[in-house]
């Protein structure tokens, strides 16, 4: 019933915001929401195993997931705050963002439960649904665009997927299963034929490529990002991206067992590759920084679907990497929207001398800087570094090379914009000496990084032990 | 304790970020001060003891991490203390001026990347575990890029410091893989000691080239120095004191500790190293005679002086190869020496350079000049380092080229003929470096501190404060030390190189040699100081007059204009190795009918042929490839949805035709 | 008799392909919803009755009249009488479409799967490949909508083709993918029209690289 | 009794110039100066003030005295054929022409701190040459060193056994050797002629310009003793150790005249090498030191 409740609850909150009009309310009410969204976590996190209102259980990486987000809302809520603070856009609008916000952190929260796949598909079509309002925020035409693409490819990108769940289903039928409960399915997939499990997978795979961000749909997922009020790119590159992993992870659980799971492993690494080389070759272009993190992001998923096709040691790299990248990620999202409040711009060119202007904030993008390009001390040099380990045990040195090589390319690319923020001479006809930004702000910040360097080094029993668990199908 | 100690210091560097500017210094010469102390004792201790030193210094996962102190990497302590200490003493005349331009902030961060790359640098030398170096490593190449781009606001310093990453990076990666690929190929340990299982069942040079080329690239071996000349200039002097002197020692520091694990066929390794090093050493020397910029010049020497080391290593590699225990004593007995020379005048010269970069404010040698008048203490350290650096007796560059040299002689008698012929290729490329050094320094000295100034601010220089000039002072006392005393060093030494030789105790019959040195050096300085008085004796006697230098009767003579410049010091040189030069001239030639010429512009520009070929174009080449494949966001709808369908075609067909 | 009806289903998609005038399309996904119904009506005879109230309500009134109802909404609010030319010609793109629809009929052959009748699995298939050629060929936002809409309907006929017992769930979901299409879609699709006074696709490509 | 070779090479580096001058003098048919014209000259110098450049600095004063120094201390690590000299231990070769580096080197930076063209030029020529001319020498040592597995003067000579008509071979080309680099190295013909009048074609001479009185003094005498010293290498080369003790004596003397003579009779028949010409001819040497080498390794059968 638990989550049933939630639901409830969340829909209340919601239609609350949206009728009261009030910014206090706002305020009091999306707060309230996000307590009660950590009292869930930590609730699944007792009650770890259980399931909940037959469609939902909470099980190991559902419970991962859902810690990160409470987390990031938390963040996310008090920079959505500043951020409206900053970009003052009616209170209507205002309504309408922490409503939908309320109802992604919610329908979120369902995906990540669900033990049902329609169950699941319909949680991940509702959080399309309020993120396209979140992007939209800003009410301009590139919002418009933005939100308008986001929301038409990945309804388009679900509506494959769910036509592969309902091919599943079809063939589980055939094996007298009834319904798409995931446990069933793991248990029959071994007898299912290979050639349809491999179109299911395929679909999927296509389907929800548009919400984890990867080959073939990411495309969209980044022009999201780029209109996106900060706050939400962050949730959007995060918290979102981890649905849509979470799909994919579904699926792949139940086929892992099975004869395809060579040709899954094939799928995963080229999709992954792909979207590797994909974000290199693109950031050579950048121009804008919040889309230099979209691709960054890209670029992560696909070592995450690479690491995805690794067997155990790569399913743990996943698990921590994808951890990990949400904090980054958000980390960086949050700081880039205090860069914006003294350059008035996201666009590179637009910027510069940072590390004057603001150290603070400086040191916070140095830091960012060296966790996302994964270099020591950064938690993501550890993930990926078991990728590669993953990678030459299995002995793909080619591969394992080519991806090095493109790594190199990312931290070079990465490099030349982030320096060129901190340091180059500063834009003309701007005085910095008005905007003064609270320190506390970066706060957020340094709690991400450190979390991340922490859990990197010195994770603690319960979040291995939840990982081992999570992948111990 | 002291690891307790140890532990609460890398905590404790977070303290730069909340202290007020003006304490800053202080703070970070007290952690430093308590992290020498610290990791010396130990040093000292591993350095007498037979056993090395075994600290769990912290966790990874759950699973300790040692600090293993062995003799070599005590040695290896050692001088980066020393070096990194005289560094922050240097630093803190050197960044006055700064104080005054840059927020506490970045001094903060500046000290912060100095103390981590210090710390960075000793765990690199004591961690066996090949995660926890791997990291080490990448945070040493870290801090060391913060702190080339202090002076971030000159042009250039950024896009340097970029290349400088990049470059690191790569050799990361090359380590990286080494590590990887032995860690599949012999399923023992992930660490150093694991590699000796995979060097035992395997053929040992592919793996050892890959982390040749990761380590080299760090060390700066021709071809792999392109950052080198670079990084260096932009850093501050103190900066690029520290990273000349010991940081790519780390690289240096790598190969020897992965050829520790190399028992078999050591031969072609030897062979290779040896080649190269002659490679790095010449050509070093050679392209640094032909730079205009001070620090350059001295950077490219750091090539070279990598390449007399590696020479060093080389032969010792051969000597064990071969079994012929004096050429390996010996060779190794050098080469470690010279590391501890090179990190002494290096940084002796490099902090010269930074004092005459403050008070000039170039670099470009052809605008200096007679600054022996205006800063003669400066000048004093500088001929100093440079004689050492040429290894000239009585200074200890000297001593470790004389190791190397008695240890390739004594053995010509055992090896057969091809053997002979490697150390005499190797005798030769050391003599053409020892004399190219001396072409390059005569060159460099006398153009910057002797004759007449070129610039024309000459008027506002003055010499250093006695802040900058004690950290000259130490390192000069301990270049002298070795170079006086050299007997006193042979024991230790041998202690170092019996990692690698068993029988080091054939360093012992070389002592009597360094005691005949050390006196006949002092008889010349007896000489020099008696001849002083005489000629005092007999000038008080007859009358001294002063007038201009002697123009060769003709008196029109401009001694500002007509003293020879570096670049014409250097021309003969650089048109006999033409082809690794590249001089280019920019002038007009006279014609016949111009009898009364106009004035004319000569100047010259020198590209290092390796960069240009192995570096800048291939990374142009490809970048610019890439660039133009990335047409993949086009901004239309339609075809977003295009690949979808595409891929899964694609797939579709991957699968039916079995491809996957 | 079935086979008549995925024939004719079969029509409308070239149909598609050939015709240009927006109202075109509006009538032709309406009788798209006409024929799954029918299809439904026979494939599910022996269904309970919320079963037949859902499909009811899915084929008839939802995509027989609510949607045909919208769409002439949302045309007429931005006013839209015929969709620029396409990027290929028609007579291609009709070849293409036929393409496909044999593409989806092997495809169903190849792999007879129990408990699916092979025919509707391929003309879902086809209806989703179409669909989404559909799209890539026009370059007018309302046409995608169009698009949406025939890949829904291709959906709608696999969940037929999965079998009587259909899940309520798999409906539920089927309602709410529509209810997207329809409402969201259709407001955002208002929108553009409002902001960028066209709906032609080529406004909608500023953010690129 | 170690210190004869010393005594002797400074006898023998008095009388040098003096032969040479009354050789070329008695080719050209002239009477020529007194044998002892350039010691006199020296000591006249010795008394004589000095004029010391506005432009110069501590370096200019210091340069000679290292130069002397270096000399005079190089001068004791010869040995008197089976008698050791004062220094003689592992490798005192290698200290020996490191010596003579360290000279060298002073006297480079010198003439640079005038800041004079000319000097300049000088300079820069003496580096480059000795630059290239070093490995001939060490090529030279190290092959002896590979007949006789030692790695000191003393040893070296004494233990030179040459037996076959292969090392007459290997003497021969040695001694060739060591005469030419003894030219090159105090900048003789062909490589430089102290006697020629325009600075833009001295080395040497051009280099020591604007030295005078004592320093210049002190300078030319170390020139003598560098000669003598190659003298001496070359007898300690030529003469088996193991004649009687006064025969080596008059041996050794007689080499040095001999040597002085050779010199005498190269430089009034032989012109000088065109400026940029000479590094082809340095480099030669060390070519034929190879061949030294070489030759070597076949004598003790490595081929």
């Amino acid at each position: 019933m638990v989550l049933l409740v939630f639901f409830a609850i969340s829909i209340i909150i919601s239609s609350l915001i949206f009728l009261l009009r009030k910014k206090t309310v706002n305020l009091i009410l999306t707060s309230l929401f996000v307590a009660t969204q950590i009292g869930l976590s930590a609730y699944s996190f007792i009650h770890k195993g259980e399931t909940d209102s037959a469609y939902f259980t909470f099980d190991a990486i559902g419970i991962i997931l859902s810690m990160v987000l409470s987390l990031l809302s938390i963040t996310t809520l008090y920079h959505s705050i500043l951020y409206l603070n900053r970009h003052t856009s009616g209170i209507k609008n205002e309504c309408i963002y922490f409503a939908s916000l309320v109802m992604l952190i919610s329908s979120m929260t369902g995906a990540y439960f669900a033990n049902h796949l329609a169950v699941m598909w319909v949680c991940i079509e509702a959080t399309t649904l309020f993120v396209a309002l979140l992007i939209f925020h800003e009410r301009s035409k590139v919002a418009l665009e933005a939100a308008w693409k986001y929301l038409y490819v990945s309804s388009i990108g679900v509506t494959i997927a769910f036509m592969g769940l309902l091919f599943l289903s079809a063939i589980s039928n055939a094996h007298g299963i009834k319904s798409l409960d995931m446990k069933q399915l793991a248990i029959i997939a071994k007898d299912m034929n290979p050639i349809y499990l491999k179109i299911t997978f395929l679909l999927v795979l296509v389907g929800f490529s548009a919400k984890m961000g990867i080959v073939p749909l990411h495309t969209v997922t980044v022009d999201a990002h780029t209109a996106a009020p900060f706050p939400v790119s962050a949730f959007i590159s995060t918290t979102l991206m981890n649905v849509g992993f979470l799909g994919i992870f579904r699926l792949f659980t139940i086929v892992a067992h099975t004869g395809i799971i060579n040709w899954t492993n094939a799928l995963l690494i080229i999709v992954g590759t792909l979207s590797i080389a994909m974000s290199a070759i693109q950031l050579l272009r950048i121009k804008h920084f919040k889309r230099m993190f979209a691709f960054s992001s890209l670029e992560h998923m696909g070592i995450i679907a690479v690491a995805l096709s690794l067997g155990k040691p790569g399913y743990y790299a996943a698990i921590l990497h994808i951890v990990f990248h949400s904090f980054v990620k958000a980390g960086l999202f949050y700081q880039i929207g205090q860069v914006y409040n003294f350059f008035k711009s996201y666009w590179i060119s637009d910027t510069g001398n940072y590390f004057k202007i603001n150290p603070v904030g400086g040191l916070v993008i140095i830091l960012g800087f060296i966790s996302i390009t994964a270099m020591p001390p950064s938690g993501l040099f550890i993930s990926e570094f078991l990728v590669f380990k993953a990678l030459f045990a299995l002995k793909h040195y080619a591969l394992a090379c080519f991806i090095l090589f493109l790594f190199t390319i990312i931290i070079y690319v990465f490099g030349k914009h982030i320096f060129f923020l901190l340091y180059s001479n500063p834009p003309e006809n701007k005085n910095f000496e008005t905007i003064k930004i609270n320190r506390f702000e970066t706060i957020s910040q340094f709690v991400l990084f450190g979390l991340v360097i922490y859990l990197g080094f010195n994770p603690p029993v319960f979040f291995t032990d939840l990982i081992k668990s999570a992948i111990s199908f | 304790m002291d690891i307790l100690l140890f532990r609460l210091i890398v905590l404790v560097t977070i303290g730069f970020f909340l202290l007020p500017k003006k304490y800053l210094y202080g703070f970070a010469l007290v952690l430093q001060l308590i992290i020498i102390t610290v990791t010396s004792l130990w040093a000292i201790k591993s350095m007498s003891s037979n056993e090395p030193i075994k600290i769990i210094f912290s966790y990874i996962f759950h699973l300790p991490i040692y600090i293993i102190i062995d003799r070599l990497s005590a040695f290896f302590i050692l001088v980066i203390n020393f070096t990194m200490l005289t560094g922050l003493l240097y630093a803190s005349g050197y960044l006055k001026p700064y104080y005054a331009k840059k927020s506490s902030t970045e001094i903060a961060f500046h000290f912060f990347n100095y103390i981590w790359l210090h710390l960075a640098m000793l765990f690199v030398c004591m961690f066996r575990d090949a995660l926890s170096f791997l990291i080490a490593w990448e945070i040493m190449s870290i801090s060391s890029f913060f702190l080339v781009i202090f002076e971030s606001e000159k042009e250039n310093t950024m896009r340097t410091g970029l290349k400088y990453l990049i470059q690191m990076h790569i050799g990361f990666a090359f380590i990286l893989v080494g590590f990887l690929f032995s860690f599949q190929q012999s399923s023992a340990a992930f660490s150093f000691d694991g590699l000796s299982t995979y060097f035992f069942t395997h053929r040992p040079f592919f793996l050892f080239l890959l982390f040749f080329i990761g380590f080299g690239i760090k060390a700066g071996f021709i071809p792999l120095h392109t950052w080198l000349p670079h990084a260096h200039p932009a850093a501050p002097s103190h900066v690029s004191g520290v990273m000349s002197g010991v940081m790519i020692k780390m690289g240096i520091y790598g190969i020897l500790r992965v050829l520790t694990y190399i028992h078999t066929d050591l031969i072609p390794i030897g062979l290779f190293i040896l080649s190269i090093s002659i490679l790095s050493g010449i050509l070093g020397v050679t392209l640094a005679i032909i730079q205009h910029d001070l620090k350059k010049l001295l950077a490219y020497h750091s090539i070279e002086n990598i390449g007399i080391i590696g020479i060093g290593i080389g032969i010792g590699i051969m000597g064990i190869a071969l079994n012929i225990p004096v050429l390996a004593v010996f060779g190794f007995a050098g080469g470690i020496l010279h590391i501890l020379n090179h990190s002494l005048f290096k940084s002796l010269l490099f902090f010269a350079a930074g004092n005459v970069y403050s008070q000039t404010h170039t670099r470009v040698i052809d605008q200096l000049g007679g600054l022996i008048k205006k800063m003669p203490k400066t000048a004093f350290f500088f001929l100093l380092g440079a004689l050492a650096i040429c290894g000239l007796p009585p200074f200890n560059g000297f001593i470790s080229e004389f190791l190397i040299y008695s240890g390739m002689f004594k053995s010509l008698h055992y090896g057969d003929l091809q053997t002979n012929l490697v150390i005499l290729g190797s005798i030769v490329g050391l003599v053409l470096i020892g004399g190219l050094a001396i072409f390059c320094f005569t060159k460099v000295f006398s153009v910057v501190f002797l004759g007449t100034a070129r610039n024309v601010n000459a008027s506002l220089i003055k010499e250093v404060g006695n802040n900058m000039l004690l950290p000259k002072l130490l390192v000069s006392v301990m270049i002298l030390f070795i170079g006086f005393l050299p007997f006193l060093i042979i024991k230790p030494l041998g202690n170092v190189v019996s990692i690698f030789v068993k029988n080091a105790s054939l360093l012992q019959t070389t002592s009597v040699s360094l005691t005949n040195i050390s006196i006949s050096s002092l008889a010349i300085l007896i000489i020099v100081s008696g001849l002083w008085l005489i000629r005092k004796l007999v000038q008080n006697r007859s009358k001294i007059s002063y007038g201009p230098t002697w123009g060769c009767a003709y008196t029109g003579a401009n001694p500002a204009v007509h003293q020879y410049t570096a670049a014409s010091f250097a021309n003969n040189l650089g048109e006999l190795a033409g082809s690794v030069t590249h001089i280019k001239k920019n002038f007009i030639s006279l014609t016949e009918e111009d009898i009364f010429p106009k004035g004319q512009k000569f100047e010259t520009h020198s590209s290092d042929t390796f960069e240009l070929n192995l570096v800048k174009i291939p990374a142009r080449k490809i970048l610019a490839f890439m660039k133009k494949s990335a047409v993949f966001q086009t901004g239309n709808l339609q075809h977003y949805l295009l690949y979808a369908l595409i891929f899964i075609l694609i797939i579709f067909l991957l699968s039916v035709f079995q491809f996957i | 008799m079935v086979s008549l009806l995925i024939v004719l289903y079969g029509l409308t998609l070239i149909y598609f392909a050939l015709s240009e005038r927006v109202n075109n399309y509006v009538v032709l996904l309406g009788i798209q919803g006409v024929l799954l119904f029918t299809i439904a009506f026979y494939n599910l005879r022996d269904i309970n009755i919320v079963g037949l109230i859902f499909i009811l309500l899915e084929t008839i009134v939802v995509k027989t009249f609510l949607i045909p109802y919208f769409l002439n909404r949302v045309r007429r609010h931005n006013n839209l009488k015929r969709v620029q030319e396409h990027s290929i010609p028609v007579f291609y793109s009709v070849l293409i479409i036929v393409l496909l629809l044999v593409t989806g009929f092997v495809l169903g052959n190849q792999l007879e799967v129990k408990s699916i009748q092979s025919k509707f699995f391929s003309i879902s298939i086809a209806s989703l490949l179409s669909g989404l050629f559909f799209v890539i060929i026009h370059k007018n936002v309302f046409s995608h909508l169009v698009g949406y809409l025939i890949i829904e309907n291709g959906m709608f006929l696999l969940s037929l083709a999965v079998g009587n017992e259909m899940p309520v769930l798999v409906s539920l979901a089927i309602m709410i993918d529509i209810f997207i299409g329809i409402l969201v879609i259709g407001i955002f699709l208002n929108k553009v029209g409002d902001v960028f006074q066209s709906t032609n696709i080529d406004e909608l490509s500023q953010l690129k690289n | 009794m170690i210190l004869t070779a010393a005594i002797l090479i400074l006898i023998s580096g008095l009388i040098f110039p003096g032969i040479i001058g009354k050789v070329k003098a008695k080719i050209v048919g002239r009477k020529g100066p007194g044998f002892f014209q350039p010691v006199y000259d020296i000591v006249r110098l010795f008394r004589k003030g000095s004029v010391y450049s506005t432009t110069t600095s501590y370096i200019f004063r210091l340069s000679p005295l290292i130069y002397f120094a270096t000399i005079f201390t190089a001068l004791f690590f010869l040995p008197f054929f089976n008698q050791k000299g004062v220094f003689s231990f592992e490798g005192d070769f290698v200290v020996f022409a490191y010596l003579f580096a360290l000279g060298r080197f002073m006297m480079i930076i010198a003439a640079l701190d005038t800041g004079s063209g000319f000097e300049g030029m000088g300079a820069n020529r003496e580096a480059l040459f000795s630059m290239i001319v070093e490995p001939a020498f060490f090529i030279l040592m190290g092959s002896l060193a590979l007949i006789t597995d030692h790695i000191s003067f003393y040893e070296l000579f004494v233990n030179l056994h040459f037996g076959s008509n292969l090392s007459v071979l290997v003497t021969l080309i040695g001694t060739y050797l060591l005469i030419q680099i003894a030219m090159v190295e105090n900048s003789r013909v062909p490589v430089d002629d102290p006697k020629t009048h325009l600075e833009l074609t001295m080395i040497h001479e051009v280099m020591i310009l604007d030295y005078s009185g004592f320093d210049l003094a002190l300078i030319q005498l170390a020139n003598l003793f560098k000669f003598s010293i190659y003298g001496a290498l070359i007898a300690n080369f030529v003469l088996p150790a193991t004649m009687p003790f006064y025969l080596l004596v008059l041996g050794f003397l007689a080499v040095e005249i001999v040597f002085a003579v050779i010199v005498g009779l190269l430089e009034s028949f032989r012109a000088r090498n065109k400026m940029n010409k000479n590094p082809q001819w340095i480099i030669s040497l060390s070519a034929i030191a190879v061949l030294v080498f070489i030759a070597v390794l076949i004598l003790i059968e490595r081929m």
